[in-house]
């Protein structure tokens, strides 16, 4: 499988997701320009954390803008697999591909730390190497993560199971029902503030983000095989 | 027409303006008559100012840091360049350099220490590196009113902010609380990074008629004069005037340093130099480039990216506004580096050329504005030998009787201990910074030094900020000494053999004898710990002038140490690991309270004569304890630093929640005796044999980990029964608590 | 030439943290006077006379696609006609 | 009861590198009208009576001491008086 990593001036987890990709999991992938026109060639798009436009006005806001993320959207529209974390997410949200929005994380500060979360739904292309309501150590790191939809937002989510993550014990922002990932109706595009690539070695302190890439790679792969 | 309103040579002469700018009588004497033998204009003269501070020049610094080891064989770039730099073997090496802005930060917290931290970033990638880590190195007065909870909380969002952004990640650093650091705070900020031998670069601008190019952010009217500032004492009058405040934009500098090192890794054939626009900006950047390589240089200001309108010379040349870069090139390739800037959406403008004659002009609308020897401005502003003496407290220290403790119940006196600033979790501070961006980070905040591992090798680097300021107030020369010691116990602690220092030199007034004595016997201190312990220093930076209305700080040589782990198996932490293993002490317990955090703590000030320290008996305790992590033997390391034991062994539990039973043979106070050359080791039972053979006498087995989350502590005095979980709680909390509670 | 200012507030129903640590921050001052504050962010535009769009045409999409995110913000905005001053 | 607005922003010669982000951004999106954008911050405060000291008062004093940073920023501020409403 063959992934792209979109660079947005200012994203910095790209390096992360590059090398969670390819010494993690061992699929290929690549760096993508902002500026790039096409995702020709790709199997999957990653959208990583970091500082895009300095997370200006709001973190994605100027972003979501680039040229690339219209291709984006085509190539979500397709059905095929479009992941964010981080700042990643936050552009998801504001392009629109997933509701809601992120807020700065209740308590106002930058938090960096290893979480707990706890996998709601395991019926996801992200998530079937996972199981149900098993619980994961990963790390969060950002300012804007406190996830916030309307009411009729969160029954829809709900209804639709595209509530993937939540916080298991302790909410490190604030976000609604301790919301740390959401999926599409679709099933293709997944958002979450926490860093799965960060977790891929256990020299690192934690492995358990190993499975979230392998699971796509398995079925994702096995979609494009059937087509 | 804003330079019509400048004053003419003569006036500057008669007016003596130049002394507003911090030049004496003599400084002025020698550029008029020895140097350009006629009178500098207005525009020259603010060129002699900044590059004659204290800042630029180092003028009253230059004997004393003529004082310390610079070389050794794994040094490849000592003092002089933007950071220094040591081999780390197959063909890697790491780049190093700490940097102050206290008296920014002490304006304006959070740009303050942004561009702090922007501006020792920039020293990293100036010279070919990638940065990978950052520290910092804080001092704030008593957590007590609201003024000094406004500045930790800002100075703190203002680091994490820069560097989270940036996408470096902070993984350690220290901080303190003294009230002579009320008025004036340290933000002291320390950047590490890799590089390949063939990457590295110089700041030089050389070979006739190659490019000076400009590179990153427009020149605006920022923090002009900000060098000088830094140099000059503050009083509560003058702080209202003051408006020299820069605003940090890491976003840009992201694009910048990027590209920087782009155009280093991938167009080595056409560049020449490089060196970034720190303190005096465009002046101190470009004369350094020239004279280092014994060249002359041309400016056209007209070229120069402007934000404001109706710049003057003057202010363009003395501007700090931050992310910008000088770099030259050779001639006929500049739209090369325009091409890559352009990609990052990055200003590239050639604004003038290299010379033969070591003559520095400028040029503005068609004038000569500026007409200097390029040496005169880089290099020769006078050294000075200032008088010193040794305060009168020294003496009437060595006068006191050591100081007695006063504990009536030691597990109440431990509970208070925990809760001091300076010694509590700083938990809630380091979790703001973002510190494993990057994902190299094995060891981050929280132990006794960081461990980033070196991608593709087995290899890691340890690296940490240390400096007890409190010895150095009752012994500088001692102080001094055991300051680098710490250093190296982080380091070695966490399985890293240490390779070479930085510095933040910060002091107050050096033109008051007392203190300048303090900066001069320091450095003896320093220099020696750094000899014996084989590490010389590579970089660094002087802080002069920390007083306000008269008050000094503590002599305060922060202290950044770089060390290399040999192997990622050879990684140790300072938690205990598992109920069953034996804890060891390290080194010898005596009687020694002056200085320490418990006589802080119940007297409300330090004093005395300092304890005994033994560089030599340091290093050989060191020595022993990474041979001993080396051979597999170790399963935690702490150094027992401020606090004593009784800190040092309950840090040891907080990390996993684990107790301990231990019998120690000596009186309960002594718990918190802050003897110096300490371990708490944590060792398997089936290795405790060869550990003694290890250390022979100077190790003591004294108990071991338990899984009860109670610390059973027995004494020569009282049987101690220690909720770990309780104790925790409270070492975690009292930051958090005090920033919130009312003043 | 136009000067715009636009004002971007959180809704109502969201909560505004940054308000609510301000307001603490003057209580510990002794402001017991200030019974709410609420933070936004405030824009001053400067639009040059363009042909063949309003200006409010110009601003209010640069408010909806950017300025504000109007899942929990809500904006408003002034324009004043200023003379070119060639 | 008093309704007040104020509005901070940097002072001239700052740099203001969040507006310079925008301004980059309604180019790219093709607002080249769009010549230059400052973004400040914007308060809402709702302050009740007291006794003893003035509304301007208590707002300059909050100001100069926190909402800005005077060494660089600048705020002006409105002040409404509004009929309390039990
Ligand atoms: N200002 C800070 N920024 C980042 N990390 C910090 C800071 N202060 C302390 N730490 C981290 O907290 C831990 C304990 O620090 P400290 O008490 O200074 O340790 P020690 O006494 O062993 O030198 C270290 O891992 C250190 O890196
Ligand atoms: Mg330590």
């Amino acid at each position: 499988m063959r992934f792209a990593v979109i660079q947005f001036p200012g994203s910095n987890c790209d390096v992360d997701l590059l090398h969670a990709i390819r010494d993690g999991v061992g699929e290929e992938a690549e760096y993508v320009p902002h500026t790039a026109e096409s995702l020709d060639g790709f199997d999957g798009v990653l959208l990583p954390g970091g500082f895009s436009y300095g997370d200006y006005l709001r973190s994605g806001a100027i972003s979501r803008f680039s040229n690339v993320m219209s291709e984006v959207t085509r190539f979500a529209e397709e059905g095929k697999p479009v992941f964010g974390t981080c700042n990643g997410f936050q552009i998801l949200v504001e392009a629109g591909l997933l509701p809601g929005a992120l807020q700065r994380n209740e308590n106002l500060h930058f938090i960096c730390k290893t979480v707990e979360l706890e996998v709601v739904n395991n019926r996801t292309k992200f998530t079937s190497e996972y199981d149900k309501q098993e619980l994961l150590t990963i790390p969060v790191a950002h300012g804007e993560g406190n996830y916030y939809c309307d009411e009729e937002t969160l029954s829809e989510l709900k209804a639709n199971d595209q509530i993937v993550f939540t916080y298991a014990s302790d909410n490190p922002n604030g976000s609604v029902e301790n919301i740390a990932g959401i999926i599409n109706k679709q099933g293709n595009v997944l958002g979450m503030m926490p860093h799965p690539e960060r977790a891929v070695e256990d020299l690192l302190g934690s492995s358990d983000g190993l499975r979230f890439f392998e699971s796509m790679v398995k079925n994702f792969i096995k979609e494009t095989a059937e087509v | 027409m804003k330079t019509l309103h400048e004053p003419t040579a003569e006036q500057i002469r008669d007016q003596k303006i130049y002394a507003q700018w911090g030049l004496t009588d003599e400084e002025y004497r020698m550029i008029s008559e020895d140097i350009i033998k006629r009178l500098p204009n207005y525009t020259e003269t603010g060129l002699f100012s900044v590059m004659w501070s204290e800042h630029c020049s180092y003028k009253n610094s230059k004997p004393v840091l003529r004082k310390f080891p610079t070389k050794g064989p794994q040094v490849l770039q000592g003092p002089g360049e933007g950071a220094g730099i040591v081999d780390i073997g197959d063909g890697q090496a790491v780049v190093f350099k700490a940097e102050s802005h206290n008296h920014p930060s002490a304006v304006e917290p959070y740009e303050g220490a942004a561009t702090g931290v922007g501006g020792i970033i920039r020293d990293i990638f100036s010279m070919g590196a990638r940065p990978i880590a950052m520290l910092d190195s804080l001092r704030f007065g008593e957590l007590d009113n609201e003024r000094t909870k406004y500045l930790l909380e800002e100075v703190v969002a203002g680091i994490g902010g820069y560097g989270n952004c940036i996408g470096i990640p902070t993984v350690g650093g220290e901080i303190a609380f003294d009230p002579v650091y009320r008025g004036n705070p340290l933000v002291n900020a320390m950047c590490v990074g890799l590089i390949d031998h063939e990457d590295i670069q110089k700041g030089q601008a050389k070979g006739i008629g190659n490019t000076i190019m400009y590179v990153g952010a427009k020149t605006g009217r920022d923090g002009i004069h900000g060098a000088t500032f830094a140099s000059e004492e503050f009083s509560d009058e003058e702080e209202a005037e003051r408006s020299a405040v820069q605003v940090g934009d890491p976003f840009m500098e992201k694009l910048l340093m990027e590209a920087c090192l782009e155009l280093i890794q991938d167009h080595s054939d056409i560049l020449v130099g490089i060196q970034d626009m720190g303190a005096a900006g465009l002046v101190s950047s470009s004369s350094e480039m020239a004279s280092k390589a014994g060249s002359g240089l041309i400016l056209n200001l007209d070229d120069v990216p402007q934000r404001e309108a109706g710049m003057t010379p003057y202010e363009m040349m003395l501007s700090e506004s931050q992310e910008r870069m000088l770099i030259c090139v050779t001639k006929g390739s500049e739209d090369r580096v325009k091409e890559l800037f352009s990609r990052y959406e990055l200003d590239a403008v050639t604004i003038g050329e290299v010379t033969g004659d070591g003559q520095y002009r400028l040029y503005h609308e068609g004038r000569l504005v500026a007409d200097l020897p390029v040496d005169a401005l880089a290099e020769e502003a006078p050294v000075y030998h200032k008088p010193y003496t040794e305060p009168e407290r020294i003496q009437a220290f060595k006068k006191l009787d050591a100081y007695k403790p006063d504990i009536k119940d030691t597990e109440e006196t431990l509970k208070q201990l925990i809760q001091q600033p300076t010694v509590a979790s700083k938990k809630s501070i380091f979790e703001t910074y973002d510190s494993m961006v990057r994902t190299n980070t094995v060891v981050g905040p929280g132990s006794d030094a960081a461990v980033l591992r070196i991608r593709g090798t087995r290899k890691a680097l340890a690296m940490t900020t240390d400096c007890n300021a409190r010895y150095l107030y009752l012994d500088p020369e001692k102080g001094g000494q055991m300051a680098v010691a710490e250093a190296a116990r982080n380091i070695v602690a966490s399985g890293g053999e240490p390779l070479a220092i930085t510095d933040c030199l910060n002091y107050g007034n050096p033109d008051k004898p007392e203190v300048f004595w303090e900066l001069w016997t320091s450095a003896d201190g320093i220099a020696k710990a750094c000899t014996t312990l084989n590490t010389p220093v590579i970089s660094g930076n002087v802080s002069l002038y920390n007083e306000t209305n008269g008050e000094a700080i503590y002599p305060t040589p922060m202290i950044g140490m770089v060390g290399l782990v040999k192997d990622l198996d050879h990684v140790t932490t300072s938690e205990f690991k598992q109920a069953g293993d034996k804890i060891f002490v390290i080194g010898e317990t005596e009687a020694d309270f002056n200085g320490s955090e418990l006589q802080k703590m119940q007297l409300g000030r330090i004093e005395g004569e300092l304890f005994d320290f033994d560089i030599d008996k340091e290093k050989m305790i060191q020595d022993k304890v990474l041979q001993a992590i080396r051979e597999g033997l170790i399963q935690s390391a702490h150094d027992c630093s401020e606090g004593g034991l009784a800190v040092a062994l309950m840090e040891s539990a907080f990390g996993n929640e684990l107790g301990l039973s231990a019998t120690l043979d000596m009186p309960s106070e002594w718990l918190f005796s802050e003897s110096p050359s300490r371990f708490v080791l944590s060792v398997r039972p089936e290795h405790t044999e060869a550990v003694k053979e290890v250390f022979g006498q100077d190790a003591v087995e004294i108990g071991e980990v338990k899984d009860t989350r109670i610390a059973e502590i027995l004494t020569q005095t009282e049987e101690l029964t220690i909720d770990v979980k309780e104790v925790k709680d409270l070492w975690e909390g009292a930051i958090p608590w005090l920033l919130k509670s009312k003043a | 030439m136009y000067n715009v200012k636009v004002y971007v507030t959180y809704k109502e129903s969201i909560l505004d943290p940054q308000g609510e640590a301000v307001r603490g921050a003057v209580h510990r001052m002794g402001f017991d006077e200030i019974e709410d504050i609420r933070i936004g962010k405030y824009f001053e535009i400067k639009v040059s006379d363009t042909a063949d769009r309003s200006v409010e045409e110009v601003i209010e999409t640069i408010c909806d696609k950017l300025l504000a995110n109007v899942v929990m913000e809500s904006y408003r905005y002034e324009i004043e006609r200023v003379k070119e001053t060639v």
